[in-house]
């Protein structure tokens, strides 16, 4: 049976269910609602979650199982020479399928019929064109060994896909069986359902950590790798970063470009964070409906203009503008591409981090507390400063944190507007580059993948990760620390 | 309290209309405030017009492209030379024997209208597309008996012919450039003025793949589009729900201790790691460790699901946090669960903010490429992916990533076509954000 | 406006409903409650009494577990509802409170319609059959706070905008619209004026048939009225307990007769 | 139900090979039922690091390079089941120095590039930090002053110029010899010494690609910069080039070797692939086919330099030979 | 406690402070007060009356332009505040309200410490010289809200984790430290005890020497006790105003009377 109608039939199933487990407790409850534990619908829903989720349980873990399960059975019919020949077992498996494949097609358009299909000879037929005429290619002559291997599979498949389906509708037949048993008037029906709501937030909230997990384990192997060949003191103390094709000369110090990332991130933030803040506070506070109504949806379209727009118009706009009007007339040099460059025109993305999202904060403050201010004869921007800044304060130092991440992981802008030269200097008219520039770069270049100069992008990347790790147990304090809950 | 001694009024009853000093001082203070925050908002709107602009006075023109019409004859013993209209011999015939019969039905014409031009064959077969054989090919092969006929075909003309015409090369620059001769835009003038030639609305430019760097004038979104499309899908069916159930789940229900702490600090951090990081993440996991295809939409989508995840639920806890909790006391005060008080009190409360999460979240992630890189989707893609669901399975690429690649060619064509694709980019993430925009204009109150 | 005018009723049964022993509560370091014992019968009104910050509040979101939702309350010592305990870590919190009703201090009604204001206990709890059903407990409960004339042409509006009596009587009406068998009301009645005073009372008294209810009240003229027993609370600590008329007219403790009588506070 | 054959072929790798490969790969899906190969960028380094990950579906059939595969990456590529490799080389990519089209036109030698942008030069018995700002004082060239924009070290590009033109400009004015009596003869030090270039603003790395330079030389009509062949060619309205040794670049003199800058360029193929992943070894002698890759290919015709040796390249791929 | 035990006292002066001449107030499309004409007078202290939901707070919320925050309220008519038109464009809606002080009805307490709560008034308008005049300050208004004793062992944690009650003073104290001229407290004393209710309306009386208080109490002794002047409000109209005395004793207007003795709501 096609997975789709499992599919279906179980969702069926489920639905059965509800409105079966709705109707018993009903019915246990002498159709008094009231006498029930929980509503009627939470009996409807445990009756269905004990359907559904075992059965697409076990449904998604046969998937998964079966064809390694069959691989396994089909691949012990294919001789090793064949498998030397192929560079792979893996390779002989993906013909073997291929060729499945394409008799079942041929099957469904009609060119055979299952019983030729399975007793087809390639001394016989040429498989390979009998397959092309119905549209499915195939990298070569299909060898008898693998058109057997191919019969054998589709074999398997069919048992494993008919034991599959006998299983998971048993399943759901016997969940559903078992819920509705147990559906009484005081059985905890809503903290069941909760419980399994529970679950789903859990197990929401756990993918984050496994995301961390995973870039960590991403990166930790080829980081190791890259410490194996360069000095650790040397990157982490290292004030020069140039990277070169000899390996042996190579420079790759941390240092210019955590600088680099620093200074640009924080020219940014000095930027966005006033703009946006102060667009977050006009809009929550003084704009009217309407303003603000346009207004906001506006200013967020530029969180949503590709970096790359961003980086041309600092290369070709502001860049020499900077140049023209400010770094020469200072003395401070003469490169358009600048941190300040960047800096500026990456603040302009960040923009609508800190707007947006303040503004939902500030104005989920309650009226009540503005009241307060105002009947003591405070003005506006008194009572906003004083009062709602701070009510206002963990949801902003969340908005700010998630502007500063961007700005720590943009590329584009910094290529285009702040150049690609690693330095360590004062002067926010010079060029400088950032860590996540180099990662980008150098993961993405024409070095060798296993020369210290590719791995240094591992390096810096979970270098970056646990120095901005240490940035938001400092925010984090401080939110703690100034934090005012109002009522 | 008889404690008479109370501060002393300041100067009796001072006049509502005049404002003292401190007063005046004050206000200024509020009216530089006001200012600022009104000066915030007319920044942010005019950077947004300012790049506005220079995108659609770049990329509007790509909208347009210039064709030419003139009859062809499929000769015979071209196409055919065996004459049994046997598509699978015909087939035999690469586009490479095409082209010289567009370009000499193309020449013939030309002369036929009479026109003087100094260009020989080959320059002048030169003005129509690249593109124009394989397009072609298909009709014939699609259709065999057309062979030995004179059809009268719309072609695409060449990047250069089209950028004349759209003011991108003059005479001036084709005086200096390798690719084009001032006469061979001479002849095109004369052949708009005939009516051969003309620049229209092109649809091909939303609707056709990708093409290669030979020829601008062919290059679509189709696939890009459809890649975003399918990437979104995945992004906002996952994220959002996922996003929100994390973030209900650690600012309502997670005991606050060292480990939820830590949880928390994690995922403002995984906001911090870069996009790029996330594509080697998700080629670890996806591709190399769960099997996945690469370069498809799925792998993307859920490579983007990961990266927009902090954004969704910073955002989404934050708003959770504003809502006061007098009214989480109120619900369950009635006997309430947590359950119930969250998702019918607070998360309704909550939901300008979590769609403010997910319009942001979603704009970076339509905008995203480096976390395609390695996964396989900054790619030359041609093929359309299927309808879903095999369609998140097929090779596809991106808005973001056309636009990309379409900035690192060399022809000076396609800096017109990708701020076109931005222009395609920004109207696709209007439409996608307009829901969430209108929802949040709809839950906005205060109490 | 007679005060006192409530003289000595019958309480109905002695039944205990919720017995509290040694309760003891913390906010941090702060010692807010200080080893208290108290006796809720069945089918009476109890009034809580004491001077502003005794912990007369506190001790009422005791008895419905409302404390567990401050993070730095704690408490401690065992409160009994029908014998049971109600802060065993087996007892639902949500049944309980179901059981155990509550209008807080401060009137904070939903950012919703005066409708489902009052219809969102009886929807969770499954009261109503049908639409009409709804319809008909939100008219009565409004009508038993004495804000159905005021409210019945504005029901889709939001609560939030209602004067802050009608807040109060809009809370009142939600809390009566679920059903509990314990009601415990902090002061109920302050931001009345005295007709509608006298008409929650009268509520509170027909209340009283079906189930118990607690009252915090500063009005000692209320607390005469409505309740046949009356704690006294005094910085944290319970100082007397008994029938109302018992303690309006012959207090044991001089602390109790201080405050009856306007001298301490 | 995530088993799906593959039935592409499946390409990545650098970005110089990129617009090639995509040619090849539009005009494969045009005249072959194969579907169109997908053509990823990412550069040579992750094209082999994906390409090295092992042999399956869900890894690449070939990796573009603008190098050769080094040795450390043929061992990994082993590690990972990855034996098998076909390599081929395509043509050659010629690089070109070019500036503003309207300004002065420059005839250069690496002898002039060593003196603008070698770090420190060796003034009499010691080195010194380079103190050129300006052609003229370089060699017999325009008085403008020097700003240069070369790839930045990512870029295999950058490889190449440092050998070729840098290093070369070293040895042919004798500061090679200078360096070695300084410091006292270490060969491989004093090639170092003259590779490293200056880092004070006078020439620019750029970690983008050609448009970027592109787009800096218009910021900055004074600037000079490396690009490719190719995208000279499609840009000779705004762009002039320089002379190398009094050669002029084109694909002529590049591929008799006269113009002295180029590399080459080259695609491997997982011969394990081969017979498995449907069109896989059509493409490849599709792209190599003197239609496609001769001298008056398309390839060619976009400024790729072709290979004399085209021939053999096909054999190869004809006979599967692998590395 | 003894009801009606103020009677008749002098009303100090006859300036008029306010006068509110046809004021109407909507929101929305609802009329909340109709035609309203006042006369606040100085050193005296006015008591608004009449059920809940009649428009006291209202009425009140116009004398310092607080409906101005509230989007859909309109208000029509004039006020005028020493013969100046407090909606005369021309106003500077902060200097009224420093001039004019409100207690909300409902306790709004900052989320910050109670020292902050107390000193945010006297801060932002300069009263105090230095941070020991600023103690002064904060020490004085909390013992004149007789929030003092509970206070001044937690100055520093945060106003929301106080009572009911005592956030009630707070609200009291926080309005008192700005010395306004004229102060309108809303039900000031709803959450209060009568020990602490009889000590701010001591601190009303103590006021009233310097300057006009405004007053909404739903208890007609407490009017009695402490107000000159009342004003009884019934559905939005104001239905007699007058000397206190006058109107406890002898109402011209039926509704009047009738509230006065319980018999409208
Ligand atoms: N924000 C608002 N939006 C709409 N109607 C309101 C709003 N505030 C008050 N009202 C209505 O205006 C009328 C007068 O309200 P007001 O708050 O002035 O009453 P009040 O006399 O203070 O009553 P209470 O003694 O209950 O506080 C009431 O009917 C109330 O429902
Ligand atoms: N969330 C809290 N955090 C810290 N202390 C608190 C908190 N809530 C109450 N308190 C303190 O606990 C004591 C008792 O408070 P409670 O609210 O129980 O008083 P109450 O008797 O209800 O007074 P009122 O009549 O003023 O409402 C008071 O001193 C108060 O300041
Ligand atoms: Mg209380
Ligand atoms: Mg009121």
């Amino acid at each position: 049976m096609p997975l789709l109608w499992i599919l279906v039939i179980v969702l069926c199933l489920g639905v059965a269910g509800y409105v079966l487990g709705r109707q018993r407790a009903m019915a246990s409850a002498g159709g008094d609602r009231r006498i029930l534990h929980s509503l009627p619908s939470y009996y409807g829903a445990n009756v269905s979650i004990f359907t559904i989720v075992p059965a697409l349980l076990v449904l998604t873990i046969w998937l998964f199982v079966q064809p390694v399960v069959i691989e396994r059975q089909v691949t012990s019919m294919i001789t090793d020479t064949a498998i030397e020949d192929a560079g792979s077992r893996g390779l002989v498996m993906t013909d073997v399928r291929r060729v499945a494949e394409g008799l079942e097609v041929a099957i469904e358009q009609g060119a055979l019929t299952s019983e030729e299909a399975q007793n087809i000879r390639t001394e016989f037929t040429n498989v390979r064109s009998r397959l092309g005429e119905v549209g499915v290619a195939l990298g070569g002559e299909v060898t008898p060994e693998v058109l057997d291997a191919a019969q054998r599979y589709r074999e398997l498949n069919r048992i494993g896909n008919q034991m599959m389906t006998i299983v998971v509708l048993i399943l759901a037949a016997l969940g559903l069986g078992y819920a509705y048993a147990r559906t009484h008037q005081e059985f905890r029906a809503r903290n069941t359902v909760e419980y399994a709501i529970l679950t789903i937030l859990v197990l929401a909230s756990t993918i984050a950590i496994l995301t961390t997990v995973g870039i960590v384990l991403s990166m930790l192997f080829e980081t190791f790798n890259f410490f194996q060949l360069y000095p650790a003191q040397d990157f982490f103390f290292g004030t020069e970063w140039a990277p070169t094709f000899e390996s042996d000369a190579s420079e790759l110090g941390l240092l210019p470009l955590l600088w680099g990332t620093m200074y640009v991130s924080v020219i940014a933030l000095l930027v966005a964070v006033p703009i946006g803040l102060f667009a977050a506070i006009y809009m929550a506070e003084y704009a009217s409906a309407r303003v603000r109504s346009f207004a906001k949806p506006l200013i967020e379209i530029l969180a949503g203009i590709p970096t790359i727009v961003y980086g041309l118009f600092a290369l070709i706009t502001v860049g020499p503008l900077l140049r023209d009007y400010f770094a020469e007339p200072l003395g401070l040099g003469t490169s358009s591409s600048s941190v300040m460059t960047a800096g500026i025109v990456m603040g302009i993305m960040l923009i609508p981090f800190v707007s947006s999202l303040s503004d939902d904060i500030i104005n989920a403050v309650p009226q009540s507390l503005r009241d307060g201010s105002f009947g003591l004869g405070a003005t506006h921007s008194e009572t906003v400063k004083q009062v709602i800044l701070p009510a206002a304060l963990p949801g902003i130092v969340g908005a700010i944190l998630l502007a500063a991440s961007r700005a720590i992981g943009e590329t584009m802008i910094v290529v285009l507007g702040a150049g690609a030269a690693a330095r360590l200097d004062l002067n926010p008219f010079e060029a400088m580059t950032t860590v996540t520039v180099k990662i980008v770069g150098q993961l993405t270049g024409d070095t060798d993948f296993s020369s210290p100069e590719a791995l240094v992008a591992f390096a810096l990347g979970l270098t970056l990760f646990v120095i901005t790790l240490g940035l938001n147990v400092m925010a984090l304090y401080i939110v703690r620390r100034y934090r005012e809950q109002y009522e | 309290m008889s404690d008479a001694t109370a501060p002393s009024p300041t100067a009796p009853t001072s006049s509502l209309l005049k404002q003292d000093d401190r007063t005046r001082r004050r206000n200024r203070a509020e009216t530089r405030f006001r200012a600022y925050g009104m000066a915030a908002v007319i920044v942010g709107i005019l950077a947004l017009v300012l790049l506005l602009t220079s995108i659609l006075s770049n990329g509007l023109s790509s909208f347009r492209q210039t064709f030419i019409t003139f009859p062809v004859t499929l000769a015979e013993e071209r196409l055919d030379p065996q004459g049994n209209r046997n598509p699978e011999e015909m087939a035999r015939v690469t586009t490479f024997g095409y082209a010289p019969l567009l370009g000499q039905s193309f020449v013939e014409h030309v002369q036929s209208m009479g026109i003087e031009t100094d260009l020989g064959p080959r320059e002048m077969a030169a003005m129509i597309s690249d593109e124009a054989p394989g397009q072609l090919r298909a009709m014939v092969l699609a259709n065999p008996d057309i062979v030995g006929e004179t059809i009268t075909l719309e072609l695409l003309a060449g990047g250069r012919i089209d950028g004349f015409f759209k003011g991108r090369v003059t005479m001036a620059s084709a005086e200096r450039d390798n690719n084009v001769s001032p006469e061979q835009l001479l002849l095109a003038e004369a052949l708009r003025e005939q009516g051969v030639m003309d620049t229209r609305f092109n649809w091909d430019f939303i609707t056709a793949p990708d093409a290669s760097g030979q020829r601008p004038e062919a290059a679509g979104l189709g696939v890009a589009i459809l890649g975003s499309f399918y990437m979104m899908i995945v992004v906002l069916v996952l994220a959002l729900p996922i996003g929100v159930a994390a973030s209900i789940y650690l600012e309502e229900f997670a005991p606050k201790n060292r480990f939820t702490d830590l949880i928390e600090v994690n995922i403002s951090n995984l906001a911090a790691v870069p996009s790029i990081v996330f594509g080697i993440l998700g080629l670890a996991i996806f591709i190399n460790f769960a099997g996945l295809p690469q370069s498809a939409p799925i792998v993307g989508g859920l490579v983007l699901t990961l990266m927009t995840l902090p954004t969704i639920i910073i955002a989404t806890r934050a708003s959770l946090r504003a809502v006061p909790p007098s009214i989480r006391s109120a619900a369950l005060g009635l006997g309430a669960s947590k359950m119930q008080s969250v998702f019918h009190h607070v998360l309704p409360l909550a939901a300008p903010g979590i769609l403010t999460g997910t319009i942001i979240g979603l704009a970076q992630a339509l905008g995203e490429t480096a976390p395609l890189l390695l996964i396989g989707m900054v790619a030359f893609v041609r093929e359309y992916p299927s309808a879903p669901p095999d369609g998140f399975f097929d090779p596809a690429s991106a808005l973001p990533v056309q636009v990309y690649n379409w900035t690192q060619r060399s022809d000076p064509a396609f800096v017109e076509r990708a701020s076109g694709a931005i222009i395609v980019l920004l109207v696709f993430l209007i439409f996608m954000n307009a829901v969430a925009i209108l929802l949040r204009r709809r839950f906005e109150r205060r109490w | 406006m007679n005060d006192m005018r409530a003289v000595e009723r019958d309480v109905d049964t002695n039944d205990l409903k919720i017995t509290a022993r040694g309760v003891d509560v913390f906010y941090g370091d702060t010692h807010a409650i200080k080893d208290v014992d108290v006796d809720i019968v069945d089918n009476t009104v109890t009034a809580f009494i004491g001077p502003s910050g005794c912990g007369k509040s506190t001790f009422l979101r005791c008895l419905n577990r409302m404390n567990d939702t401050i993070d730095v309350a704690r408490v401690e010592g065992s409160i009994m509802l029908d014998g049971e305990d109600i802060y065993d870590p087996k007892v639902d919190p949500v049944q309980l409170r179901a059981k155990v009703g509550m209008v807080f201090q401060k009137p904070n009604p939903f950012p919703k319609s005066i409708y489902d204001n009052v219809a969102y206990g009886p929807r969770i709890h499954g009261l109503a059959k049908d639409k009409a059903a709804l319809d008909e407990i939100v008219e009565k409960s409004l009508r038993r706070a004495a804000l159905w004339d005021e409210a019945k042409d504005r029901l889709d509006q939001p609560g939030t905008g209602l004067s802050g009596g009608q807040q109060q009587r809009l809370c009142i009406a939600r809390a009566v619209a679920t059903n509990p068998e314990v009601l415990l009301m902090d002061e109920p009645c302050s931001a009345l004026d005295p007709i509608a005073t006298a008409q929650i009372e009268e509520l509170i008294d027909e209340l009283r048939s079906r189930y118990s209810v607690v009252i915090v009240t500063h009005s000692m003229q209320q607390a005469a009225r409505v309740s046949q027993k009356t704690a006294f609370f005094h910085l944290g600590e319970l100082v007397e307990f008994g029938e109302t008329g018992h303690i309006f007219t012959n207090p044991s403790d001089p602390r109790t007769e201080s405050y009856i009588t306007g001298r301490i506070g | 139900a995530v088993a799906q054959s593959r039935d592409n072929v499946q390409i990545a790798g650098s970005s110089t090979v990129l617009p090639y490969a995509a040619i090849v790969a539009e005009a494969f899906g045009e005249n072959f039922e194969f579907p169109t190969p997908v053509v990823e960028s990412g550069g040579s380094s992750t094209g082999l690091r994906r390409f090295c990950e092992g042999v399956g579906e869900n890894t690449i059939d070939i990796a573009n390079a603008s190098r050769s595969i080094r040795e450390n990456e043929i061992a990994t590529c082993a590690e990972n089941g990855v034996t098998d490799i076909i390599e081929v080389r395509i043509g050659y990519d010629g690089i070109v120095f070019a500036s503003d089209i309207d300004g002065n036109s420059f005839e250069f030698t690496p002898e002039h590039w060593y003196l603008a942008l070698a770090a420190e030069l060796p003034v009499d018995g010691a080195l010194v930090a380079n103190p050129n700002t300006n052609w003229s004082e370089v060699g017999d060239l325009p008085d403008q002053a020097i700003a240069a924009y070369i790839p930045g070290t990512r870029h295999g590009t950058r490889e190449v110029f440092e050998e070729n033109v840098i290093l070369q400009g070293c040895e042919d004015s004798g500061a090679m010899e200078a360096i070695m009596e300084i410091n006292g003869g270490d060969e491989d030090a004093a090639e170092e010494t003259c590779m490293a270039i200056r880092t004070d603003g006078v020439s620019t790395d750029i970690d983008g690609d050609y448009t970027e330079t592109l787009a800096r030389i218009s910021a900055n009509p004074e600037g000079i910069g490396v690009f490719g062949l190719a995208f000279y060619e499609n840009n000779t309205d705004r762009l002039q080039v320089a002379t190398m040794s009094g050669v002029e670049p084109t694909v002529e003199t590049i591929s008799t070797g006269e113009y002295p800058v180029s590399r080459p360029l080259f695609f491997y193929i997982k011969a394990a692939h081969i017979g498995v992943i449907p069109g896989l070894k059509e493409f490849a002698s599709f792209f190599v086919s003197d239609d496609i890759a001769g001298p008056f290919g398309p390839l060619a015709a976009y400024g790729l330099v072709s290979d004399p040796e085209l021939a053999e390249t096909q054999a190869k791929i004809e006979n599967e030979e692998t590395m």
